[in-house]
C-alpha cells in the first residue's frame, strides 16, 4: 500500500520523540516523552493492521513500563548516579549507534518487496488450529511452546524482583505502602474505573479466540485495573509468602504445561487435536490471564518492602 | 523412531519442579533432584538411542512441521551439551542443598535459588534442543533473566552491581540477536534452521541479520572485548551458581552461534567472520590468563579463566575445516572445540564447587585464606587439581584431546598462529593454576584451623573432575556422537 | 593376541596400588606396605614372563582408540621390556627403601599413591606404541612427579617443584609442537610400522627433530635443559633415587632413542646429519655435568650432576649411528641405573642416619657404616668405568662403537669424561675410607645401619651392578639384551 | 513535508524501525543513568518489533503476517519482564548503596 | 635365537688358568667374613700356589675362554708367560710369608689380605690375559688395588704418596681405554693379537699405541712418569714395596711386551732412548738418596728403563721375539732379585749388629748377581739381552752394569748400617726364610731355566772372554763407589722422587682452579613488579566495562562480517 501523508508524519512524530526521550538531563522530562512515544507506536501498529500488537504494546509498552519507570523514578530520584565516562564517550556511542542503525536501514530497503511470510500457512491451517483469529492460533496452538516459556520468563523474572529484597523483608507486602488523598482525583478512579476495566479487560480476552485481544492484552488491562486500585491505596497487596497467591501464579503455566504434556500421549507435544482444541485453547487462556495479570502486578509493585524496625 | 517424550523430559521436567518450588518451597529440593535426574536419565538415553541409529532425534511441536511450527531435534551436538549440562546440573543442586536447602522457615535465598536455577537448567536443554531462532530468542531471555537472578542473590553491593551490569550486557545482546532473527524470517519467511540453510544466499539483509546475531551472541558468551561482565558476576554469585553460570550459561549462546554459522548461513562465512573471531579469541586466551594470573582472590581466578578458556572455542571458526588427507581423522577443529567446550564446562563446574566448599571452611577466598587447605579437605584439593589438569590441557584429560585435535588442525592447515596460542594457552594456564595450587598445597600454619564441611560438597567436584579426565581417556565414544549430524561446513570449513 | 592383556596388566600393577593407597588413611602403613610390594612382585613375575615371550619373538599390545585413527597403543617389544625390567626391579628395590626411609612422617599415603602413579606412566611410557600414548605418559610423569618433589612442603621444595615445572611445561608444549607438526604431515605415527618421511621437507624435519630433542632433552637433562635436576634434589632420598637418576631422567633418553631409531630411523638421522650435533651436545653435557660436579659440596647435588653427565651417554650411544654404540648407550640405560640408585641410597642412608649432607662430612664414616659405604664405593666405581662394574661395559662399548663409526673424538670426551669421574668421585672415597672420623658424631640410638630395609636395597643395587658387570656377556645380561634389540629392529 | 517519492508504507515503518533502533543504541551507549538506559533499551526494543511488524506487511492485501505479530507480543512480554527485573535490581542497589540495609 | 637355556656353554679349554685367577679372589673375598678374621693372614702365602703349579706345568696349548664372563675372558699361557708367572708367583709366595713375619699385630688384617689377593690376581690376570677387556680389567685391579698397599701404614707420608699413585694410576687407566677402544674397533675383535696387529699405523691407532705405551709407562716407571716409584716404595711396608717393586712394575712391562707390534720403528727408538735415559737417570739420582728404600726404588727405576730399552730395541732391529724372551728371563730374574733386596732390608732391620755381616755378605751376592757380576743369574740375563741390541744402545747397555754396580754397593754399604739396636734381635724364622728363598731363586733361576732361553750352551758362560766381559764393568763400578766414598765431601741430595714435589703443586694449584671456579649464578626470573601491568589492566577493565565500548565492537564486528564476505 502507498505510504500516505500521515504514516510519514507518524514515524517523523515517533523519531523525535525517541530523541527527546534519549538526549537531554532531566529523567522525568525522558520518561514522559517515551509514555508519548508508546502512544504513537501503538497508532503506528494500527496503521500496519497489527490490531493484536497495538493493544500489547499500548497496555503493556506505554502502561506498564511508563509506570515501572515512573514508580523507579519516583523511589530513587538523585540515587542513580551517572559513572564516570571518558569525554569522547558521546562521539563513539553516536558513531557505534548510527553504524548500527545504517545496517539496519541497508538489510531494511534490501528485503524482497513480496515477502509473504507464513500468511497463507497460517490461514490455510487456521480451522484446524480451532480458534478464529489467526494471531492467536499462532500464539497459543503453532507456536504455543514459545508462549509457554514466555510465561515462564515472566515468572523468573518475578522471582528475580522478589530475590533483591533484603534479607529482613521477606515475609512482606511486595512494593511501597500507597495512600491516596481522600476524595482526591486517585481515590475517586481508583473506585470507578475497575469496574469498567474489569469489563473491557474480560471481553478482551473473550475475544481473543474470533478477534483481536487475547490473554496478554486481556491480562494487561486487568493488572492495570488491580494496580489502579492499589496505588490509590484502597488495598494492599498480599503478603510475598501467601499460599494463594503462589498457587495463581503457578497456575498459569501450570495448566498449560500439562495439557502440553497430556498432548504427549496423543504423539505430539503441546497437540490440540481437532475437535477439543477450541476449548481446550479457550481454557488455557482463561487461566493464563490470571496468573499474568497477577504477575504484571506483582512486577510492577516492585521486591517486599523493609521489615517495619 | 525415539519417543518424543525423550525429547520434551529435559525441558518439562525441570519446568514442572520450578513451578513446584515457587508453590510449595518445603519440596523444593526433592523436586529439584527428582526433575534433574529425569532429565539425566533422558539426556542419556537420548545419547545411547542417537549413538545406536547414527541420526538425530526430531519432534515437530504441536504436531505442526515447520516453517508453521517449532521443531525440536537432539543430534549428536545437542545430545551431548544436554548431557553435560544435566550432569552439571544435578552435581550442582546436590550440592546446592547445603547453602539453600530447607532450614526450618523460609529464607529468602532458599525459596528464590531453586526456581531460578531449574528454570535455567530447562532454558539451557530448551536451547540445546531447539531449531527455531525465536525459540533460541525466548531459551536466551529465559536463561539470561535467570543467571542475572542468581547473580543479585547474594544481596551484597558487588553482587547487585554486577548482576545490574550483566543484565545490561545480556539485554543488548539479546534484542542484536532479535533483530537478526527478524530479518531473517523478513527474508527467507522462516525461522527454522534447516530451512533457512537449504534457501539461504548471500545478500544484504541477511549479512546484516548474521552480524547482529553474532555480535549479539558474542556480548552473551563474554568473548573478548565484550566480557567485562563475566568475572564480576561469577565472582558475585553464590559459589554453587557461579558453578552453573560459568560452566553452562555461555556455552548455551556459543551452541547458537555455532548453529547460525555451521548448521544456517554456512556459505556466507566469510574471512571477516573467521578473522574476527578468531583474533577475538586469540586475544581473550592471552588477555583471560594475564588477569587470571594478577588475581588475589581464588574466584577471581577461575572467573577469569572462564573468559580465557572462552578464547578456544572461538578459534573453531578459523580452524575448522583445516584437517589435512594424512589424518584418518575429520572435522578434528570442530570436534575439538565442542569436547572442549564440554570438558571445560565439567572441569570449571568442578573448580568452582571446590572454591565454594573451601571458603566455606575457611571463610574467605583469598588464597592467603586458603592456604594449606590440602590437609583438612584432600578430597576436594585433588578434585581442584584434576580440574586444574583439564584447563591445562594436559593428558589425559579431555582439554588434551580437544587441544590436540585443533593443534593438529591448525598445523595441518599451515595456521600455525592459530596453534600457538592454543599452547601458549596451556601454558599460561599453567602459569595462573600454579599459584592456587601451590597454595592449596603449601603446609597450613597450626594455629589455623577450618571448620569441616560435609562430604557431598568434596565428592560432586571430584566426581565431576574425574568425568572431565574420563572424557579424555574414553573419547572415542563422544568423537563418534559428535559426528551425528554434524554439519558438512564442520569439516569442510567456513570459507 | 592373548599376550594383549599383558601391558595393561602391568601398567595396572602400579596403578592398582597406588590408587589404594590414595585411599587408604594413614594410619594403615602396614597394609598400605603390603599393597604397594605386593604391586612390585607382581610387576616383576609379569615382566619375567614378557621377557620369556618377548624372547621369542611375541610382541603382545592392547590399543584403546580415542579418536578414529588416534589410537592410545600399549606395545611389548625388545626395548620396551629393557626399560620396564629396570623399572620394575629399582621399584620394588625403592619401595623397601622408602617404606624404611619415611618410617612414619606424615601424609606417606599421598606419598605411596603418586609414587605408584610415577611407575606407572614409566610403564606406560616404555610400552607406548605411537606417539601419542608416549605423550600421554610422558606428561603424566611430570604431572606425578610435581607432588613428590614438594613431598616436604618446605620452602625449599617448594622452589624445586617450581623450577622443575618451569622447565617441565615448556617443554612438553614443544614437544607437542614436534608430535603435531611430524603428524599433520604424516598421519599418525606408530613406532612398529614407522612413518615414511618423505612427505615432509628436509628443513622441516630436522627443525622437528630439534624440537622433539628440546622437548625431551630436558626430562633427559642434557645441557642448557638441566637446570632442574639438581634443584630437585630438595625431594626425599627414595624420591630422588627412582625418579631423578632412573624414571624421569630416563624417560627422556628412551623418548630420545624411541625418536632416533623408531621414527626418523638412525639412517635418516645421520642422512640429515643431525647425528653429529647430537652427539657433540651429549659430549659436551658429559664433560659439562662432570665439572658442574666437581664444584659441589652437598652429595647429593654432586650425583644430581653425574647423573645429567651419565644420562648423555645413552643419549651418545644412540647419537653415534653404529651397532656398536647404540648396544653400549642401551646397556648403559640399565647401568646407569643401577649405579645411581646406589649412589642414592647411600647418600640417603648418610643424610639419614648419619646426618652427613655434605662432601666434607663424609670424613671416616666408611669403618661406622661398612656396608653403605663399601656399596657406595662400588657404586663411585662404576660411575669412574672402573672395570669389572657395569659402567665400565658400557663405557667400553660407546668407545669402540664410536671409532667404528669414525668419530674418534669420542674416545677422548670417554677418557676425559673418566678422569672427571674419579676427580669428583675419589675424593669421597676417599674420605670415607682413609681419614680419621671427627670425635663429635654420635651414633644413633640402635647404630648407624640400621633398619636393615635402608642398607639391604643399597647393598642389592650396588651388587646387581657389580653382577651386571661381571657377567656382562651372558645373553641374559642387559647388554645380552640390548644386543638382541639392536640385532633385532636397528640394524642398520 | 514535500511530495515524498511514493514508497511502500511498509518500508517507511521499517525504515523508521530502524532509526529508532540506531537512536536507542546511541541512548543505551551515551553516559547516561542506568534507568535512562533501561528506557533506551525499550525504545530499541519497540523499534525493532516496529520494523519486525512492517516487514509482515509487505503484501497488504493477504493481511498483516499474524506470525510476527505473534513473536512481536511475546517479545513485549519478555522485554517488559526485564525491564521489571532491572528496575527491581536497580532500587535494591539504591536500597544497599545507601547503607540503610546493611546486609549480614 | 631361542632363550639359551643351560645348554650355553660356561668353558671351554682347560680349567686351570681361570682358577689361578679366581682362587687368590675367592681368599680375598673369605678374608672380610669375621669368623675367619683371626687367621686371615694365613691366606697370603696360599693366594699364589695354583698360579705357581700352573706355571711349573709350562705352557698351555689353547686357550680357556668364558664367553659369559666380562666381555668373553679368553686366558692364554706360553713359555715365556709361564716363566714370568711362576717369577711373578714365587715373589708373591714369598713375600706373603715374609709379611706374616713381618707384620705380627696388623691393624685391620681383613682389608689388607683383602686387597692382596686382589693385586695378585690382578698381576696373574695381566699376564694369562689373551683378550683386551680383561687385560684392562686386570690391570685395573693390578694398579688400583696396589693403592691400598701402599698406604696401608696410615702415616701421612703413606697418604701423599698414595694420592700421587692414585692420581697417576688413573690417568694411566684412562689412557689405556682410549688406546684400547681404538684398538679394539679399528681390529674389529677385542683379542690382543689382533688389536696388536693394528696397532702402529698411522693415525689414530698410532694415538691409541702412545696412550697404551703411556699407560704402561705409567706402571712400569718410565722416566717421567716414574715419580711415583721413589714415593710409594718407602711409605709401603716392606713386604709390599717388594711385591711392588718386583711384580706390580712387571705388569706395566708385560703390557708394553704385548702391545707395541714389530713395525712401530718411531716408538721402537723413543722407548729405548727413554729407557737408558732412565737407566742412568736411576742410577744418579739413586746415589743421591738418604733412605735405603728409596735407593731400591730407584734401582729398579734403572733395571726398568734397561728391560724398556730392551723391548726398543727389539723393535727396531727387527727382532721383537728374541726380545720378547730375553726379557721375560730378565724381568724373572729381577723380580726375585729385587724381592730379596727388599725382604732383606726387611730382615737387616729385624736383625741384630751380630747377625747383621752374614744379611750384608748374602744380600752382597744377590746385588752383585743383579749388576750382572760373573757366574750368578745376572750375568746370563744380562747376556742373553744383549744380541737385541747394536750400536751405541750395545755400548751404553753394558756400561750400564757398571752404574747399576755402583748403585748396589751403596745399598750394601746403608744396609750395614741399618742393623737393630736391640742387641738380640731375631729377624725370626719366616721372614729370613722368605729372604733367603728368593735370593737362591734369583741366583738359581736364570741357569735352571736359561737353557730354553739361550742361543748358546750353559758352558759357554764359563768361557774365560765371557766371564771378563761380565767382570770389568763390576769391578770398575766397584772401584769408582770406593774412590767416591773415601774422598768426596760433596754431598748432592736428590728430593724423594725428583720431580715430584712440582708435578705435584702444579696439579693442586690446577684443580683448585676449577674446583673455585666463579660460580655461574642462577638465572633469577627479571622481577615483573606486577604494579604496573596491574594498574594497565584494571584500566582496560573498566573501559571495556562501558557499554559504549562494547557498541563499538558489536559494530566493528557487525561491519566486519558484512564487509569482508
Amino acid at each position: 500500500m502507498i505510504a500516505s501523508g500521515f504514516d510519514i508524519t507518524v514515524c517523523v512524530l515517533l523519531c523525535l520523540c525517541a530523541l527527546a526521550a534519549v538526549t537531554g538531563r532531566d529523567t522525568f522530562r525522558a520518561i514522559v516523552f517515551f509514555i508519548v512515544y508508546g502512544l504513537l507506536i501503538s497508532v503506528a501498529w494500527l496503521r500496519i493492521d497489527a490490531i493484536d500488537v497495538a493493544l500489547a504494546e499500548a497496555a503493556i509498552g506505554a502502561g506498564l513500563t511508563g509506570v515501572l519507570l515512573l514508580g523507579a523514578f519516583g523511589q530513587m530520584g538523585s540515587a542513580d548516579t551517572m559513572a564516570r565516562e571518558p569525554r569522547g564517550a558521546v562521539l563513539i556511542a553516536l558513531v557505534a549507534g548510527a553504524g548500527i542503525g545504517a545496517a539496519v536501514l541497508f538489510a531494511v530497503q534490501g528485503l524482497p518487496p513480496e515477502g509473504a511470510g507464513l500468511t497463507a500457512e497460517v490461514l490455510a491451517q487456521l480451522e484446524a488450529s480451532g480458534v478464529g483469529n489467526p494471531v492467536t492460533a499462532v500464539l497459543l496452538n503453532f507456536r504455543g511452546y514459545d508462549t509457554l516459556l514466555e510465561s515462564i520468563v515472566l515468572l523468573v523474572a518475578l522471582i528475580g524482583v522478589w530475590s533483591v529484597a533484603s534479607e529482613t523483608g521477606w515475609g512482606e507486602r511486595p512494593g511501597i505502602v500507597h495512600h491516596a488523598r481522600a476524595g482526591g482525583t486517585l481515590q475517586s478512579f481508583g473506585r470507578f474505573l475497575p469496574a469498567i476495566g474489569l469489563v473491557i479487560g474480560a471481553y478482551i480476552v473473550w475475544a481473543g479466540s474470533s478477534g483481536p485481544g487475547g490473554a496478554f492484552q486481556g491480562g494487561t488491562v486487568l493488572a492495570a485495573v488491580a494496580i489502579l486500585t492499589i496505588l490509590a491505596g484502597l488495598v494492599d497487596a498480599p503478603r510475598v509468602t501467601t499460599r494463594w497467591l503462589r498457587w495463581a501464579l503457578v497456575m498459569g503455566p501450570g495448566v498449560f504445561l500439562g495439557v502440553a504434556l497430556l498432548g504427549l500421549f496423543g504423539g505430539a507435544f503441546l497437540v490440540f487435536p481437532q475437535a477439543v482444541a477450541y476449548p481446550a485453547i479457550v481454557a488455557i487462556e482463561i487461566v493464563l490471564t490470571a496468573s499474568i495479570a497477577l504477575t504484571l502486578v506483582l512486577l510492577v509493585l516492585g521486591p517486599p518492602r523493609e521489615a517495619p524496625q | 523412531m525415539v519417543h518424543p517424550a525423550l525429547l520434551v523430559a529435559p525441558i518439562a521436567a525441570p519446568l514442572l519442579a520450578a513451578l513446584l518450588a515457587i508453590a510449595f518451597p518445603r519440596g523444593a529440593v526433592a523436586a529439584a533432584l527428582s526433575a534433574v535426574g529425569v532429565a539425566l536419565v533422558a539426556s542419556l538415553v537420548l545419547v545411547v538411542e542417537v549413538a545406536r541409529t547414527g541420526t538425530g532425534a526430531a519432534l515437530a511441536i504441536g504436531g505442526w512441521p515447520p516453517p508453521l511450527g517449532i521443531a525440536l531435534e537432539a543430534d549428536g551436538l545437542s545430545a551431548m551439551f544436554l548431557l553435560a549440562a544435566s550432569t552439571i546440573g544435578l552435581g550442582v543442586l546436590v550440592v546446592a542443598q547445603g547453602p539453600f536447602g530447607w532450614t526450618g522457615r523460609e529464607t529468602r535465598k532458599g525459596y528464590s535459588f531453586w526456581p531460578l536455577a531449574l528454570c535455567l537448567l530447562a532454558a539451557l536443554n530448551a536451547i540445546f534442543l531447539s531449531r527455531d531462532f525465536f525459540n533460541f530468542y525466548v531459551g536466551l531471555e529465559l536463561l539470561s533473566l535467570s543467571a542475572v537472578a542468581l547473580v543479585a542473590l547474594d544481596g551484597k553491593r558487588e553482587a547487585i552491581e554486577a548482576a545490574l551490569r550483566y543484565l545490561m550486557f545480556a539485554l543488548v545482546g539479546s534484542l542484536l540477536y532479535l533483530l537478526g532473527a527478524a530479518l531473517l524470517y523478513a527474508q527467507y519467511g522462516t525461522l527454522d534452521i534447516g530451512l533457512i540453510a537449504a534457501s539461504a544466499e548471500t545478500n544484504g539483509p541477511t549479512l546484516v541479520a548474521a552480524g547482529l546475531m553474532t555480535a549479539g551472541l558474542a556480548a552473551k558468551t563474554a568473548l573478548f572485548p565484550l566480557h567485562a561482565w563475566l568475572p564480576s558476576a561469577h565472582t558475585g554469585a553464590p559459589a554453587v551458581a557461579s558453578a552453573m553460570l560459568s560452566a553452562l550459561v555461555p556455552k548455551a549462546s556459543f551452541f547458537i552461534l555455532v548453529r547460525v554459522w555451521f548448521d544456517a548461513l554456512p556459505g556466507q562465512a566469510g574471512p571477516g567472520l573467521t578473522l574476527v573471531l578468531g583474533t577475538m579469541g586469540a586475544v581473550a586466551i592471552v588477555y583471560g590468563s594475564i588477569l587470571a594470573l594478577l588475581q588475589e582472590r581464588l574466584k577471581l581466578i577461575i572467573a577469569y579463566s572462564t573468559v580465557a578458556q572462552l578464547g578456544y572455542l572461538f578459534l573453531v571458526f578459523p580452524l575448522a575445516g583445516g584437517d589435512s588427507t594424512a589424518q584418518p581423522w575429520f572435522a578434528g577443529a570442530w570436534t575439538g572445540g565442542m569436547v572442549h567446550a564440554v570438558s571445560h564446562g565439567l572441569a570449571k563446574a568442578a573448580m568452582f564447587l571446590c572454591a565454594g566448599a573451601m571458603m566455606a571452611a575457611a571463610g574467605g577466598d583469598k588464597l592467603s585464606d586458603v592456604r594449606g587447605i590440602v590437609a583438612k579437605m584432600p578430597l576436594a584439593t585433588f578434585a581442584f587439581a584434576l580440574a586444574a589438569v583439564t584447563l591445562m590441557g594436559l593428558p589425559p584429560s579431555g582439554g588434551f584431546l580437544a587441544k590436540y585435535l585443533m593443534l593438529t588442525a591448525a598445523f595441518a592447515s599451515g595456521a600455525w598462529v592459530w596453534g600457538a596460542v592454543v599452547l601458549a594457552g596451556g601454558l599460561l594456564a599453567a602459569l595462573y593454576l600454579y599459584r592456587p595450587l601451590a597454595s592449596l598445597f603449601a603446609p597450613a600454619d597450626p594455629d589455623r584451623t577450618f571448620t569441616s564441611v560435609p562430604l557431598r560438597t568434596e565428592l560432586v567436584p571430584l566426581a565431576l573432575a574425574l568425568v572431565a579426565v574420563l572424557l579424555g581417556v574414553a573419547s572415542q565414544f563422544p568423537y563418534d556422537i559428535l559426528q551425528v549430524g554434524r554439519s558438512v561446513a564442520a569439516e569442510a570449513g567456513l570459507e | 593376541m592373548t599376550g594383549g592383556v599383558l601391558p595393561i596388566l602391568i601398567v595396572l600393577a602400579a596403578l592398582v596400588p597406588a590408587l589404594i593407597s590414595f585411599a587408604l588413611p594413614e594410619r594403615h602403613a602396614r597394609l598400605r606396605s603390603i599393597v604397594n610390594l605386593s604391586g612390585a612382585v607382581l610387576k616383576l613375575g609379569l615382566v619375567a614372563y614378557l621377557l620369556l615371550a618377548v624372547a621369542d619373538g611375541a610382541a603382545p599390545e592392547a590399543r584403546l582408540s580415542l579418536a578414529p585413527g588416534l589410537d592410545l597403543l600399549l606395545r611389548v617389544d625388545a626395548l620396551a621390556l629393557l626399560f620396564v625390567t629396570l623399572s620394575g626391579v629399582l621399584w620394588l628395590i625403592t619401595t623397601i627403601y622408602a617404606i624404611a626411609y619415611l618410617g612414619d612422617s606424615p601424609n606417606l599415603s599421598r606419598f605411596f599413591g603418586f609414587f605408584g602413579l610415577c611407575v606407572a606412566a614409566t610403564t606406560g611410557i616404555a610400552f607406548s606404541g605411537t606417539l601419542i600414548t608416549f605423550f600421554v605418559f610422558y606428561e603424566m610423569l611430570t604431572l606425578s612427579t610435581w607432588p613428590l618433589v614438594v613431598h616436604k612442603q618446605n620452602e625449599k621444595s617448594f622452589a624445586a617443584g617450581r623450577r622443575y615445572l618451569a622447565y617441565a611445561l615448556p617443554a612438553s608444549a614443544v614437544l607437542l609442537i614436534a608430535i603435531i607438526w611430524l603428524e599433520s604431515a604424516t598421519g599418525p605415527v606408530e613406532f612398529a610400522t614407522g612413518t615414511d618421511l618423505s612427505v615432509l621437507g628436509e628443513t622441516s624435519l630436522q627443525m622437528i627433530f630439534w624440537l622433539f630433542i628440546a622437548g625431551l632433552g630436558v626430562k633427559a637433562a642434557l645441557f642448557p635443559l638441566h637446570g632442574w635436576l639438581p634443584a630437585a634434589m630438595a625431594a626425599p632420598a627414595p624420591v630422588s633415587a627412582l625418579l631423578h637418576a632412573v624414571a624421569v631422567v630416563k624417560a627422556g633418553a628412551f623418548g630420545i632413542i624411541r625418536i632416533i631409531y623408531d621414527v626418523f630411523g638412525i639412517a635418516t638421522v645421520s642422512a640429515l646429519g643431525l647425528a653429529t650435533p647430537l652427539a657433540i651436545l651429549a659430549s659436551f653435557t658429559i664433560l659439562y655435568g662432570s665439572v658442574r660436579a666437581l664444584e659441589q659440596s652437598e652429595i647429593k647435588k654432586r650425583l644430581a650432576f653425574s647423573t645429567v653427565s651419565q644420562v648423555s651417554y645413552i643419549i651418545l650411544g644412540a647419537a653415534l649411528a653404529g651397532p656398536i654404540a647404540a648396544i653400549g648407550g642401551l646397556a648403559h640405560l640399565v647401568h646407569q641405573g643401577l649405579m645411581k640408585i646406589a649412589l642414592f641410597f647411600c647418600a640417603g642412608i648418610y643424610a639419614e642416619r648419619a646426618g652427613i649432607e655434605t662432601v666434607e662430612a663424609l670424613d671416616g664414616i666408611g669403618p661406622r657404616m661398612p656396608w653403605t659405604s663399601v656399596a657406595f664405593t662400588l657404586g663411585a666405581m662404576g660411575m669412574i668405568g672402573i672395570p669389572p662394574m657395569a659402567g665400565f661395559v658400557s663405557k667400553f662399548y660407546l668407545g669402540v662403537g664410536a671409532v667404528q663409526t669414525g668419530a674418534n673424538w669420542v674416545v677422548v670426551v670417554l677418557a676425559t669424561s673418566s678422569l672427571l669421574n674419579a676427580a669428583y668421585f675419589l675424593p669421597l672415597v676417599y674420605r670415607i675410607w682413609f681419614l680419621p672420623a671427627p670425635e663429635d658424631r654420635a651414633a644413633p640410638a640402635d647404630g648407624f645401619e640400621r633398619p636393615l630395609g635402608l642398607i639391604v636395597p643399597a647393598v642389592i643395587a650396588a651388587g646387581a651392578a657389580l653382577a651386571v658387570g661381571l657377567m656382562a656377556g651372558s645373553p641374559l645380561s642387559p647388554l645380552g639384551w640390548a644386543t638382541l634389540i639392536v640385532e633385532r629392529d636397528y640394524l642398520p | 513535508m514535500g511530495g515524498d517519492p511514493i514508497i511502500a508504507s511498509w518500508l517507511v515503518y521499517g525504515c523508521c524501525g530502524a532509526v529508532l533502533v540506531g537512536l536507542g543504541l546511541f541512548g543505551f551507549m551515551r553516559p547516561t543513568t542506568t534507568l535512562r538506559r533501561v528506557l533506551a533499551f525499550n525504545i530499541v526494543g519497540s523499534g525493532i518489533f516496529l520494523l519486525f511488524g512492517a516487514t509482515g506487511y509487505r503484501v497488504p492485501s493477504t493481511g498483516a503476517d499474524p506470525v510476527p505479530q505473534a513473536l512481536i507480543i511475546t517479545g513485549i512480554v519478555v522485554a517488559l519482564a526485564a525491564t521489571a527485573l532491572a528496575v527491581a535490581l536497580m532500587l535494591a542497589l539504591a536500597r544497599v548503596s545507601a547503607g540503610r540495609d546493611e546486609d549480614a | 635365537m631361542t632363550l639359551p637355556g643351560l645348554t650355553h656353554v660356561l668353558l671351554e679349554g682347560p680349567f686351570l688358568p681361570l682358577a689361578a685367577l679366581i682362587w687368590p679372589l675367592v681368599l680375598g673375598l673369605l678374608a672380610a667374613l669375621p669368623r675367619l678374621r683371626a687367621h686371615v693372614m694365613m691366606a697370603l702365602p696360599l693366594a699364589p700356589i695354583p698360579a705357581l703349579i700352573l706355571a711349573l706345568s709350562g705352557a698351555v696349548s689353547g686357550q680357556t675362554r668364558a664367553p659369559d664372563l666380562l666381555l668373553g675372558v679368553a686366558l692364554g699361557l706360553d713359555a715365556e708367560g709361564a716363566l714370568l708367572l711362576g717369577a711373578i708367583g714365587a715373589l708373591w709366595l714369598l713375600a706373603g710369608i715374609h709379611a706374616l713375619g713381618y707384620m705380627k699385630r696388623p691393624d685391620r688384617p681383613a682389608v689388607f689380605v683383602g686387597f692382596w689377593c686382589l693385586t695378585l690376581a690382578g698381576n696373574l690376570g695381566v699376564v694369562l690375559a689373551q683378550d683386551v677387556v680383561t687385560f684392562y680389567v686386570a690391570f685395573a685391579a693390578v694398579s688400583l688395588a696396589a693403592y691400598f698397599l701402599v698406604v696401608h701404614e696410615g702415616t701421612d707420608e703413606a697418604l701423599a704418596a698414595g694420592k700421587v699413585y692414585i692420581v697417576l694410576a688413573v690417568i694411566g687407566e684412562a689412557l689405556l681405554l682410549a688406546g684400547l677402544m681404538v684398538g679394539a674397533s679399528s681390529a674389529d675383535s677385542l683379542l690382543i693379537a689382533d688389536v696388536r696387529a693394528v696397532l702402529g699405523a698411522d693415525g689414530w691407532n698410532g694415538l691409541a699405541l702412545t696412550a697404551i705405551v703411556l699407560a704402561m709407562g705409567i706402571k712400569a716407571g718410565l722416566v717421567p712418569l716414574h715419580i711415583w716409584l721413589p714415593l710409594a716404595h718407602p711409605a709401603a711396608p716392606t713386604p709390599a714395596s717388594a711385591v711392588l717393586s718386583g711384580a706390580i712394575v712387571k705388569a706395566g712391562i708385560i703390557g708394553l711386551l704385548r702391545f707395541v707390534p714389530g713395525d712401530a720403528e718411531v716408538m721402537g727408538w723413543t722407548l729405548v732412548v727413554l729407557g737408558l735415559f732412565g737407566a742412568y737417570g736411576g742410577v744418579i739420582v739413586g746415589l743421591g738418596q738418604k733412605r735405603i728404600k728409596a735407593v731400591l726404588a730407584y734401582s729398579t727405576v734403572s733395571q726398568m728403563g734397561v728391560v724398556i730399552a730392551l723391548c726398543g730395541a727389539g723393535v727396531v732391529t727387527g727382532q721383537t721375539a728374541l726380545a720378547y724372551s730375553a726379557a721375560a728371563l730378565y724381568c724373572a730374574h729381577h723380580a726375585l732379585a729385587k724381592g730379596a733386596l727388599f725382604l732383606a732390608v726387611g730382615v737387616a732391620h729385624g736383625s741384630s749388629a751380630r747377625l747383621i755381616p752374614f744379611v750384608v755378605i748374602a744380600t752382597g751376592v744377590v746385588a752383585a748377581s743383579v749388576a750382572g757380576a760373573p757366574l750368578a743369574g745376572g750375568a746370563i740375563a744380562k747376556s742373553v739381552i744383549k744380541p737385541a741390541f747394536e750400536g751405541i744402545p750395545l755400548l751404553l747397555v753394558t756400561l750400564s752394569a757398571i752404574g747399576t754396580t755402583a748403585l748396589l754397593a751403596r745399598f750394601i754399604v746403608m744396609l750395614g748400617r741399618s742393623h737393630s739396636a736391640m742387641s738380640n734381635a731375631e729377624p725370626g724364622l719366616a721372614m729370613a726364610g722368605a729372604w733367603l728363598a728368593a735370593s737362591v731363586g734369583a741366583l738359581v733361576l736364570p741357569w735352571l731355566v736359561g737353557g730354553a732361553f739361550m742361543a748358546n750352551e750353559a758352558s759357554y758362560y764359563l768361557a774365560p772372554g765371557a766371564l771378563w766381559s761380565s767382570l770389568w764393568p763390576v769391578g770398575v763400578g766397584l772401584a769408582g763407589f770406593a774412590l767416591v766414598l773415601k774422598f768426596v765431601r760433596l754431598r748432592i741430595w736428590f728430593a724423594e722422587g725428583d720431580i715430584a714435589p712440582w708435578v705435584v703443586a702444579g696439579a693442586r694449584r690446577g684443580a683448585h682452579v676449577i674446583a673455585h671456579r666463579r660460580r655461574l649464578a642462577p638465572p633469577s626470573l627479571p622481577g615483573v613488579s606486577s604494579a604496573p601491568l596491574r594498574r594497565l589492566v584494571s584500566r582496560i577493565e573498566a573501559g571495556l566495562a562501558l557499554p559504549v565500548m562494547a557498541g563499538l565492537a558489536m559494530m566493528a564486528m557487525i561491519a566486519a562480517i558484512v564487509l569482508f564476505r
